[in-house]
């Protein structure tokens, strides 16, 4: 543990930031990409747990938990997320038998 | 000595437990069988109250004066800096004990005597939730949290007068009372916001210890007593705003016994009794009280003596009462002001729990002249009801007679003036119950279509506790004449500043008390011969009588005087507005941008798909639109 | 043909139903180890249909506990299964199922045929039963009796096992086996 | 496969006009394990649940009518065997009483009370076999295979009289082929003795168990008009509340000279037939104890068969030594004794229900036209409308607790 | 609906008391009776070591007899192959030729006689046919056959 | 790391794995000696002496056995899904403390793997890990039998890890600590913390039960109903490693329950004895694991008594027994030392 | 240890990308499942121990569970082939790629930051993050329970069916 925890010291902190900002930007594509609405969902996952990493290497790298703790509010809001999101696509499915999100186009008036 | 702080931390349980009966009996309210949901928020009410006892003796042994339990940061914007905490103290304590001891009560009543409605889950629910926002208010360590109490209770007092909302006359009670609240408010939250600007806080202690700093009469200490006052006027139904309280006698009678006379009402008395402090610096504040308290005490006694519904008769004297209270506050003699709160709550409790036993005995009758001779068939209910009508009217010894002389010797070191006033709307007021009383209880029964009944014991026994309370209430605060020790006061003045007075003399004491006494009694008996003797029946509405007597009974005119100076108006006004401005220079300005927007929007409608992915797209792209513009721009 | 030499005569049985013999049943010694295993842990799948059912169920039961030879481990799906116990009537609508049964089991796998009309029909000689299982799938042991009483059914778990222990590993892969099978049109 | 999705798909009316679609189709059998045999059931399955079944026959059916019309009477004995294979003496007796009924044949009272020794017998042989297997199926298996012992049991002292343990083909249209041994009789009292501790120890082991109860409480429950109309008897119509036993209602075999109570149970549910058939062993018990004292009164102990030459066989020594006795066997065998033309419906309670037997004769040496009532045939046809919307589990609970015999049901 | 009898007992009680609505008192009692049963003695017999005690009147295995002096019973009459409701029996019969005599008890004797071990099922009516008490089933069982 | 310490662990590594892998095919041997004993019957007892070569000749029959991959299956799924319920099942036993401490030469050895300072929580990840196998093997079955045992199965298993973790919550306000060495160390002598949390034990087993899809929790596989429910489809060693992984897991759950409720590897009156160290860490490691069999006999005691649950009655269970009670302990626990916290 | 940051990181974006483009609903959750354990390596490397397993038991044993298990409930199988246009699908794609450039020049100022503090390896541990959340943060804690609870309930009612 000690060994893994001094490795920290050799990652220059913007690797953390070119990664998230990768995810993040694969996982914007996704959302963009796909109708699938569960894969919508994934994407969106990906999204989140960017963030969390990135948030994490900045706590890790200012000596503060503040971020960590950040990401497990993350957490907290993605798990209801998935949870409601979820439910909304089964309800889809079973309302229209599909979980296309091009026949979420009711939002128009 | 106990060390005060680990214990402390309990008093969180005190609100924690109704609000956890509110959210159990209100999540599950479909779900719970009809009895569970009145045994569960007693329950909770009871462990409230059991908790506070606990406190009580805690603070008691620990010997310090208040603990202020924080319990987690609430607001924190800048400099403003709101914990949410609770200041637990000897006044905070005496209300706590009051609510919750009371509204245990009142909830195990409930039980019997919401038995039979189908929404009885949801009262509890409100029930609950009222505790809870009262608790909020008295425990509450600064004004905000006071002020969030303040509105939860004004809220539930509005849900539970419009319970029964099916009747368009409740739903309008609810209203009055709700808009009444609002004007009452609206100063106090002026009042709050002046505070602020003026302490930069708003917590009790920091806004106590910087007035003390204060010179007595500084204006801007006036400003903001009499703008809380008004908050308290609102709340407390004092003259102006009284005309909704009577009318809240729509709701449930365990609400009128809960919130209209032993808990709600007394939140505006005890918000100045909690910042005695200010008021003590702002003499003209004071003056103001007392001639509110006592106008206030004197109508409403009179109104009171031509009602004719038996909740009515009993909400003007709480009005009445309330009024007596006003003047103490005014007098500077805020621990006789929570005293007579306290008792009070006692034995306005039990005569709203004891009405209500009688109405539900007449099968929903409230008119007292349709009653009459239930003597022989509610004998607790009897008996319990004589207690409170004598602690009301004052008489020794019961705990009525306790605080009102109180108030009435406080009055008197002051003016004697007052005191003859103060003692004239005392004589109304036993008068007015004794009428009721007699009336209900004595001759023969005019209403022949009711079998009135003992009720249930599920309200019979909170009726005698309180009327043991009622009658030993007193006993609290044995006034140094009787030889006793003031222990209640004494007990106050940890938390309350009262001013000081001028001493009077024993002598002179016991004369003023001989005198009230056979005054008292002189009433009394003239209230026998009317109502028992001559067995008088109060005239049939709409039948003939004096100016005077039409006059007390529409109220003084209160209401239509309200109608005219300030709806009438105001009415005009807008429907001047209404014409002239509104529809036609507001109106098709207002159309022009409508049909503008609404060509617009079909021009632009061809981007609106309604298609979530495109609306995805459309969000990215204005995402990385203000991006470039914040990077590069 | 009876025997008379015999104070007491046994009738001679009938020509057994035509099963298929030939190489290939027999082990080498390196293969011993795995015949070993196999044999002892036979998990059968109880095809039953009826009466020998029952004396399935009592030889499983605490009297006779198929478990002593580490057969207890009922597979009901075929995949999991080395030996298909046929027990009872098998009828003509049947007949599918059971082949395709057969067909889903993994190799290797082995079949008995319990009971008169698993063998033969039986009793039942009806347009509605098949004559045997044996003309739709092949068959490895036979146990007579209508239904076996347990010991016969243990006696043919006993047969099989030998036929499992001697088994040679190349067996499965070979000529003879394909032809078997193609022989029952199973691929 | 891309699917056409018009963009308007989403319409409330076209929504509320189509079924959900998240129903599958699960097949169960033909050689599902808690079919124990060869029904199907397609169930349409909204998850867990049942929406509807279908249920498909005829995966062992063995033309058993259409047998019998060719064979001689005492040949369709061991085909009786073969419809309730789990009460294969019950089945036996029936169809000898239904024979004799035709025939004419006064029985003697001791071959009566030994026939009802032997049912009530199987009687608990069936029930053992179906309550040990609810337990099975509900995953308890320990309970089966102390049942089972005692089942091995039963299946002794059959072997004891008659030679074979499952498919007995025990007794013949009279009686018996020979008297009930000394060991027999030990057997019987010995069983006795200790079946009821065995008996109580497997209740102990299910039925005040929460798992046990929660699982077959209202499961499967089947309201007594649906039964009636459907036409069940026997322990599921008894566990629907009502007391039809066709020992009672319509005694035979001398039943009528025997006390014992009907169990009945409260809503028909999987509980309640498990808790009859438990109650019913015992009360088999009692009734066979009350046989056997009947037994021990009578004078006679050598009777075993009803002495009438035309039907029944004649002793071997007879045979051998009397010409007449070898005609009428060798008329007796090769069926060509002379059958009175007629027409007989006999019901007996059989384990699992009324079983009856209806028989045509023309006078041929066979039955012009022969009939069984199955019991289970008529409870299989019940049981889509009892499993509709319950759980995939009950259904299985609810199969094997109304004892549906594929034997019997598809005949 | 009304009782038919007057003998009807409700035989099943669905009420569940506290201790049965928490589990455990029921299922320790059944883990007791499992536990004990893990102790005791098994009934288990050992077949084909032990082998359990057939009754004498076990129908298994067919002979066809012969009588005390050695010569065969049967007669070849056909009456078991009748009665045989699986039609296992197949036979032929033959003329007993002079000098058979010590073989042959009568005239007329089964050249072949063949039971179908696979279709027979077992059910005794053969035996109970012959009239010459010549076929019996024994109390062997019939050993399973490989193929 | 010192060389010798890596040597140790690796070493160590690979007797737990040993261990683990022997004591769960002898799991299987003692599952049927143990039904069979039940039953009033003798078990399996031709293969070797007693049987004893019985779990050997299942796996090497599964070994030889025909691989068969459905036409329909997805194949990298379906061998995925058998490979992760083994792997899952395997890595647990890292951060169990199988015996204190052991001195060889200089040297102090730790008897653990891995001591985490999050332990249990390490536990518990793996669990909730493990459900994979079992869903990704039934889904990639195609087959519905399997889809509805996979379903079963894992809504079964979340339902019940939330009471498990929060009968652990309960523990680790006794504990105070989430390292299994920490806790196992505190339980030194008699001070068990089954003494201290008999409810939250309770609960624990019965989400074991549960976790490990063993009677009368397991549903996912039930033979009547579902026929082998997720593994239906699984022929040959990919069977074995879903068969093994279950006795696997139920060997690693008796040793966490003895690890947690029941003092790990310590033994009562062992400190009197007057051993030296390394005599009582080996005494202690045969105490700890005599409490791990006493836990598989349990297992095995309750699966062949006991009936299995329905559906929704295991949901209502998970969701308005356990839960609620597990709360409860919860609160319990809390209040017990809030109070007395304040002396 | 930098070796395993960049294998962590390949394995991430890998099978971030195939979670993207896979068209098989159960291939992506395994792909993400994936992505996410090796992001629980991530966290061990920088330390965040609870977080590493917190992230494992809440993403990858619920989140993702749930993911799959509707993914059975609906028996989603087959690959669902809807796809987007042409058009849609290549401007996702370069949105995307434009999207990363511009959040990399947004961050390009960040490039800088070392670690300034001292390394302090306590504050991924439990105690750390817990005094941090019940001190510091107590209120958003219990705000975002009764989000999440409040989720719960909504999305239970969601999943009822209609009576």
């Amino acid at each position: 543990m000690k060994e893994l925890s001094s490795a920290i010291q050799l990652i220059p902190l913007e690797n953390y930031i070119f990664l998230s900002v990768a995810l993040f930007s694969i996982g914007m594509m996704g959302v963009l990409f796909r109708r699938n609405t569960i894969a919508i969902l994934m994407c969106l996952e990906l999204m989140f747990n960017s963030v969390n990493l990135l948030l994490t290497a900045f706590s890790a790298y200012h000596s503060d938990p503040s971020g960590q703790v950040f990401v497990f509010f993350i957490m907290i809001v993605a798990a209801a997320e998935v949870a409601v999101g979820l439910s909304i696509v089964v309800m889809m499915k079973r309302n229209v038998d599909s979980i296309d999100i091009n026949l979420l186009n009711r939002l128009k008036w | 000595m106990v060390a005060l702080i680990p214990y402390i931390t309990i008093a969180w349980l005190v609100p924690a437990f109704p609000l956890v009966g509110f959210l159990i009996t209100s999540l599950a309210k479909n779900k719970l069988k009809h009895n569970q949901a009145g045994i569960i928020a007693s329950t909770m009410v009871a462990l409230s109250f059991i908790t506070s006892v606990f406190l009580f003796f805690i603070l008691n042994s620990s010997g310090q004066d208040s603990a202020t339990l924080t319990l987690f940061n609430w607001v924190s914007a800048g400099d403003l800096k709101i914990p949410f905490a609770f200041l637990i103290d000897h006044l905070s304590l005496v209300m706590m004990l009051i609510i919750t001891g009371i509204g245990a009560l009142i909830h195990i009543y409930s039980i019997g005597y919401m038995h039979d409605d189908e929404r009885v889950n949801s009262f509890f629910a409100q029930m609950n939730l009222f505790t809870f926002s009262m608790l909020l208010l008295v425990m509450g360590a600064n004004y905000l949290i006071l002020f969030i109490g303040w509105e939860g209770v004004g809220f539930c007092s509005y849900l539970l007068i419009g319970f029964w909302f099916k009747n368009p006359a409740f739903n309008y009670a609810a209203r009055k009372a709700f808009v009444m609240n609002r004007i009452g408010d609206l100063g106090f939250i002026l009042g709050i916001i002046m505070l602020f600007f003026t302490f930069k806080s708003v917590s009790f202690n920091e806004v106590f210890t910087q007035a003390a700093t204060l010179q007595s009469g500084a204006p801007i200490l006036t400003l903001i007593t009499l703008l809380l006052l008004v908050g308290a006027v609102g709340k407390s139904a004092q003259i102006p705003l009284f005309t909704w309280l009577p009318d809240a006698m729509a709701g449930p009678t365990p609400v009128s016994a809960l919130i209209h006379a032993a808990t709600m009402v007394t939140a505006g008395i005890y918000m100045i009794a909690r910042s005695s402090i200010l008021y003590n610096l702002a003499p003209i504040t004071s003056n103001v009280m007392i001639v509110l308290g006592l106008t206030t005490a004197i109508i409403t006694a009179i109104v009171g003596l031509r009602q004719n519904d038996i909740k009515k008769v009993l909400a003007y004297s709480t009005v009445s009462q309330l009024g007596y209270m006003f003047l103490a506050l005014g007098l500077g003699a805020y621990s006789a002001a929570i005293f007579h709160v306290t008792t009070h709550a006692f034995f306005k409790a039990l005569l709203f729990l004891g009405a209500g036993s009688i109405i539900h005995a007449m099968g929903g009758e409230q008119d007292i002249r349709k009653m009459g001779g239930l003597r022989s068939k509610m004998p607790i209910t009897f008996l319990t009801f004589l207690i409170a009508t004598l602690a009301i009217s004052g008489i020794p010894p019961f705990s009525g007679f306790f605080s009102k002389d109180l108030i009435l010797t406080k009055a008197f070191e002051t003016s004697p003036w007052l005191y003859a006033f103060a003692l004239g709307g005392a004589l109304i007021t036993c008068f007015y119950m004794f009428r009721l009383f007699y009336l209900v209880f004595f001759g023969d029964q005019r209403l022949s279509s009711a079998h009135p009944h003992e009720s249930p014991r599920v309200m019979t026994v909170p009726l005698l506790v309180l009327s043991v309370l009622s009658l030993f209430g007193g006993f609290l605060n044995i006034p140094a004449l009787f030889g006793g020790n003031s222990g209640f006061e004494n007990f106050l003045h940890k938390a309350v500043t009262s001013k000081e007075s001028g001493e009077i003399h024993s002598a002179t004491e016991i004369g003023l008390i001989i005198v009230s006494l056979s005054l008292l009694g002189i009433i009394i008996l003239l209230a026998y011969r009317t109502y028992v003797k001559k067995s008088t029946v109060p005239a049939a509405d709409g039948a003939p009588s004096s100016l005077i007597a039409r006059i007390v009974a529409k109220k003084f005119y209160l209401d239509e005087i309200f109608a005219a100076l300030i709806e009438k108006p105001f009415g005009r006004l807008s429907d001047f507005l209404f014409k002239s401005v509104e529809v036609k220079v507001l109106d098709s300005a207002v159309d022009g941008v409508g049909t503008l927007t609404s060509r617009l929007g079909s021009l632009v409608r061809r981007l609106q798909q309604g298609n979530i992915s495109f609306y995805l797209f459309a969000m990215v792209a204005g995402i990385l639109l203000f991006i470039i513009f914040i990077l590069f721009v | 043909m009876i025997d008379k030499k015999n104070i007491i005569l046994a009738p001679t049985i009938a020509e057994t139903p035509d099963g298929i013999s030939g190489q290939g049943f027999f082990a080498t010694s390196m293969e011993k180890a795995v015949g070993l295993a196999r044999k002892n842990s036979l998990w059968p799948l109880p095809f039953a249909t009826s009466c020998c059912g029952i004396e399935f169920m009592a030889t499983m039961g605490s009297h006779y506990d198929l478990a002593r030879f580490g057969s207890e481990r009922l597979s009901f799906s075929p995949r999991q299964s080395d030996l298909l116990m046929v027990m009872g009537t098998v009828a003509k609508k049947m007949g599918p199922v059971l082949r395709e049964v057969y067909i889903q089991m993994a190799e290797p796998k082995w079949v008995i045929a319990v009971g008169a009309c698993a063998s033969s029909g039986g009793i039942f000689d009806t347009y509605s039963v098949l004559q045997g299982i044996d003309r739709i799938i092949p068959v490895d042991v036979y146990v007579p009796g209508c239904p076996p009483r347990p010991e016969q059914i243990i006696d043919g778990i006993i047969k099989i096992q030998e036929l499992v222990g001697n088994e040679s590993l190349r067996r499965r892969n070979s000529q003879e086996y394909e032809d078997l099978m193609k022989s029952y049109n199973i691929e | 496969m891309a699917k056409e999705v018009n963009s308007d798909y989403w319409d409330k009316d076209r929504v509320k006009a189509e079924e959900p679609k998240e129903y599958n189709t699960l097949n169960v059998g033909p050689t599902h394990p808690a079919t124990h045999g060869v029904f199907q059931n397609i169930m349409l399955m909204d998850g867990e649940y049942i929406v509807s079944t279908e249920q498909t026959i005829g995966y062992i059916h063995r033309a058993f009518e259409k047998i019998a019309e060719r064979r001689p009477f005492y040949q369709i004995t061991p085909l009786t065997d073969r419809l309730n294979y789990c009460s294969a003496p019950l089945n036996n007796m029936g169809w000898h009483m239904t024979v004799e009924k035709l025939l004419g044949i006064e029985t003697p009272k001791r071959v009566d009370y030994l026939r009802i020794v032997i049912m009530e017998l199987a009687r608990i042989a069936d029930h053992i076999i179906c309550n040990s297997v609810i337990g099975v199926d509900s995953g308890a298996l320990t309970g089966f295979t102390y049942m089972f012992q005692d089942r091995e049991f039963i299946y002794e002292i059959y072997e004891e009289i008659c030679g074979s343990r499952l498919t007995t083909n025990m007794g013949r249209i009279g009686g018996f082929e020979r008297n009930f041994s000394p060991k027999a009789w030990e057997k019987i009292k010995y069983f006795l003795e200790f079946f009821p501790a065995k008996l109580k120890e497997f209740e102990t082991l299910l039925i005040r168990n929460r798992i046990f109860m929660d699982r077959t409480i209202n499961v499967g429950a089947f309201p007594l008009d649906r039964a009636l109309a459907y036409g069940f008897t026997g322990p599921n119509l008894r566990a629907c509340g009502l007391d039809y036993d066709v020992r009672v209602m319509n005694p035979y075999c001398s039943y009528e000279e025997f006390e014992f109570t009907v169990p009945v149970g409260q809503n028909g549910d999987t509980y309640d037939r498990f808790m009859v058939r438990q109650a019913e062993m015992k009360q088999s018990l009692s009734i066979i104890q009350q046989a056997i004292d009947k037994l021990d009164a009578l004078e006679d102990k050598e009777t075993y068969y009803a002495r009438d030459p035309r039907f029944v066989l004649p002793p071997k020594e007879k045979v051998y030594n009397n010409m007449e006795a070898l005609i009428w066997h060798f008329k007796i065998v090769m069926g060509e004794t002379d059958i009175p033309v007629g027409e007989v419906y006999h019901c007996i309670e059989g384990a699992n229900g009324e079983l009856g037997y209806y028989l045509v004769s023309d006078g041929g040496r066979t039955a012009s036209r022969l009939h069984f009532r199955r019991p289970g045939f008529i409870y299989y046809q019940a049981y889509p409308e009892m499993v509709q919307g319950t759980m995939l589990s009950d259904a299985i609970l609810t199969m094997s607790s109304m004892n549906v015999i594929a034997g019997e049901l598809d005949a | 609906m009304e009782k038919l009898t007057n003998r009807s007992v409700v035989a099943s009680d669905k009420k569940m008391t506290f201790m049965e609505r928490i589990y455990v008192p029921a299922i320790l009692k059944g883990m007791s009776i499992t536990i004990t049963h893990f102790f005791k003695k098994k009934t288990t017999i050992n077949y084909p070591e032990e082998k359990r005690e057939f009754s004498k009147v076990y129908r298994g295995q067919h002979v066809l007899k012969r009588d005390d002096e050695g010569r065969e019973r049967c007669t070849a009459c056909g009456l078991c192959a009748v009665a045989c409701p699986a039609e296992a029996i197949t036979m032929v019969a033959a003329e007993r030729k002079p000098g058979e005599e010590h073989l042959y008890r009568e005239e007329k004797y089964a050249a072949i006689y063949e039971i179908n071990m696979l279709r027979c099922i077992y059910c005794g009516d053969c035996e109970d046919a012959c009239p010459k008490e010549a076929i019996f089933l024994t109390d062997r069982i019939v050993a399973s056959e490989l193929c | 790391m010192e060389l010798t310490t890596l040597l140790f662990k690796t070493i160590f590594l690979f007797i737990i794995l040993l261990v683990t892998l022997v004591v769960a095919m002898y799991s299987t041997y003692a599952e049927r000696k143990v039904a069979a004993f039940m039953q009033d019957r003798n078990g399996p007892n031709r293969a070797g002496p007693f049987g004893l070569l019985q779990p050997l000749a299942d796996g090497l029959k599964m070994f030889m056995k025909e691989e068969i991959i459905p036409l329909t299956a997805n194949k990298y799924l379906f061998i995925l899904g058998p490979s992760i319920a083994m792997t899952t099942a395997l890595l647990t036993g890292v951060v169990i403390p199988w015996g204190d401490t052991l001195t060889i030469g200089d040297h102090v050895y730790s008897l653990q793997m891995a001591d985490l300072n999050i332990g249990i929580l390490y536990v518990f990840a793996m669990v909730s890990i493990g459900v994979y196998g079992i869903m990704i093997g039934g889904w990639a079955s195609n087959n519905k039998y399997a889809l509805l045992g996979a379903i079963r199965a894992a809504s079964q298993m979340i339902s019940y890890e939330l009471a498990m973790g929060m009968s652990i919550i309960a523990l680790v306000l006794t504990t105070g600590s989430l390292s299994l060495h920490d806790i196992v160390a505190q339980q030194h002598g008699m001070h068990w913390n089954i003494f201290y949390q008999p409810l939250g034990f309770f609960i624990f087993l019965t989400c074991a039960f549960a976790e490990t899809n063993r009677a009368p929790f397991d549903l996912p596989e039930c033979e009547t109903e579902l026929i082998g429910g997720y593994h239906t489809e699984y022929s040959s060693m990919k069977l074995g490693f879903y068969l093994f992984a279950e006795y696997v897991n139920m060997f690693i759950s008796s040793a966490v329950i003895a690890t947690l409720y029941f003092g790990g590897y310590n033994m009562p009156f062992i400190d009197q004895l007057g051993l030296s160290s390394n005599a009582v860490t080996f005494i202690g490691m045969g105490f700890f694991f005599i409490k791990i069999f006493a836990f598989i006999f349990l297992f095995m005691w309750i699966r062949w008594t006991l009936p299995r649950f329905r559906y929704d009655q295991l949901m209502n269970m998970g969701w308005k027994g356990l839960i609620p009670l597990a709360i409860f302990n919860i609160l319990a626990t809390g209040a017990y030392y809030f109070f007395t916290s304040l002396k | 240890m930098i070796f395993l940051f960049y294998l962590l990181s390949a394995i991430m974006i890998v099978c971030a990308l195939l979670v993207v483009f896979s068209r098989n609903p159960i291939n992506n959750v395994i792909y993400l499942i994936l992505c996410f354990i090796a992001m629980a390596g991530h966290y061990i490397l920088l330390n965040a121990q609870f977080l590493a397993v917190v992230h494992i038991i809440v993403y990858t044993g619920a989140i993702m569970v749930l993911f799959l298990f509707v993914i059975m409930l609906l028996n989603l199988n087959k690959a669902i082939i809807f796809r987007k246009s042409t058009v849609t699908r290549v401007s996702a794609v370069v949105t995307g790629g434009i999207f990363f450039l511009v959040l990399l020049a947004a961050t390009r100022q960040t490039f800088e930051i070392h670690a300034k503090y001292p390394f302090n390896s306590d504050i991924g541990l439990v105690s750390g993050i817990g005094k941090a959340l019940f001190g510091e943060f107590l209120l958003p804690f219990e705000i975002s329970s009764i989000l999440f609870i409040s989720a719960m309930v909504g999305a239970m009612m969601f999943g009822k069916k209609d009576e």
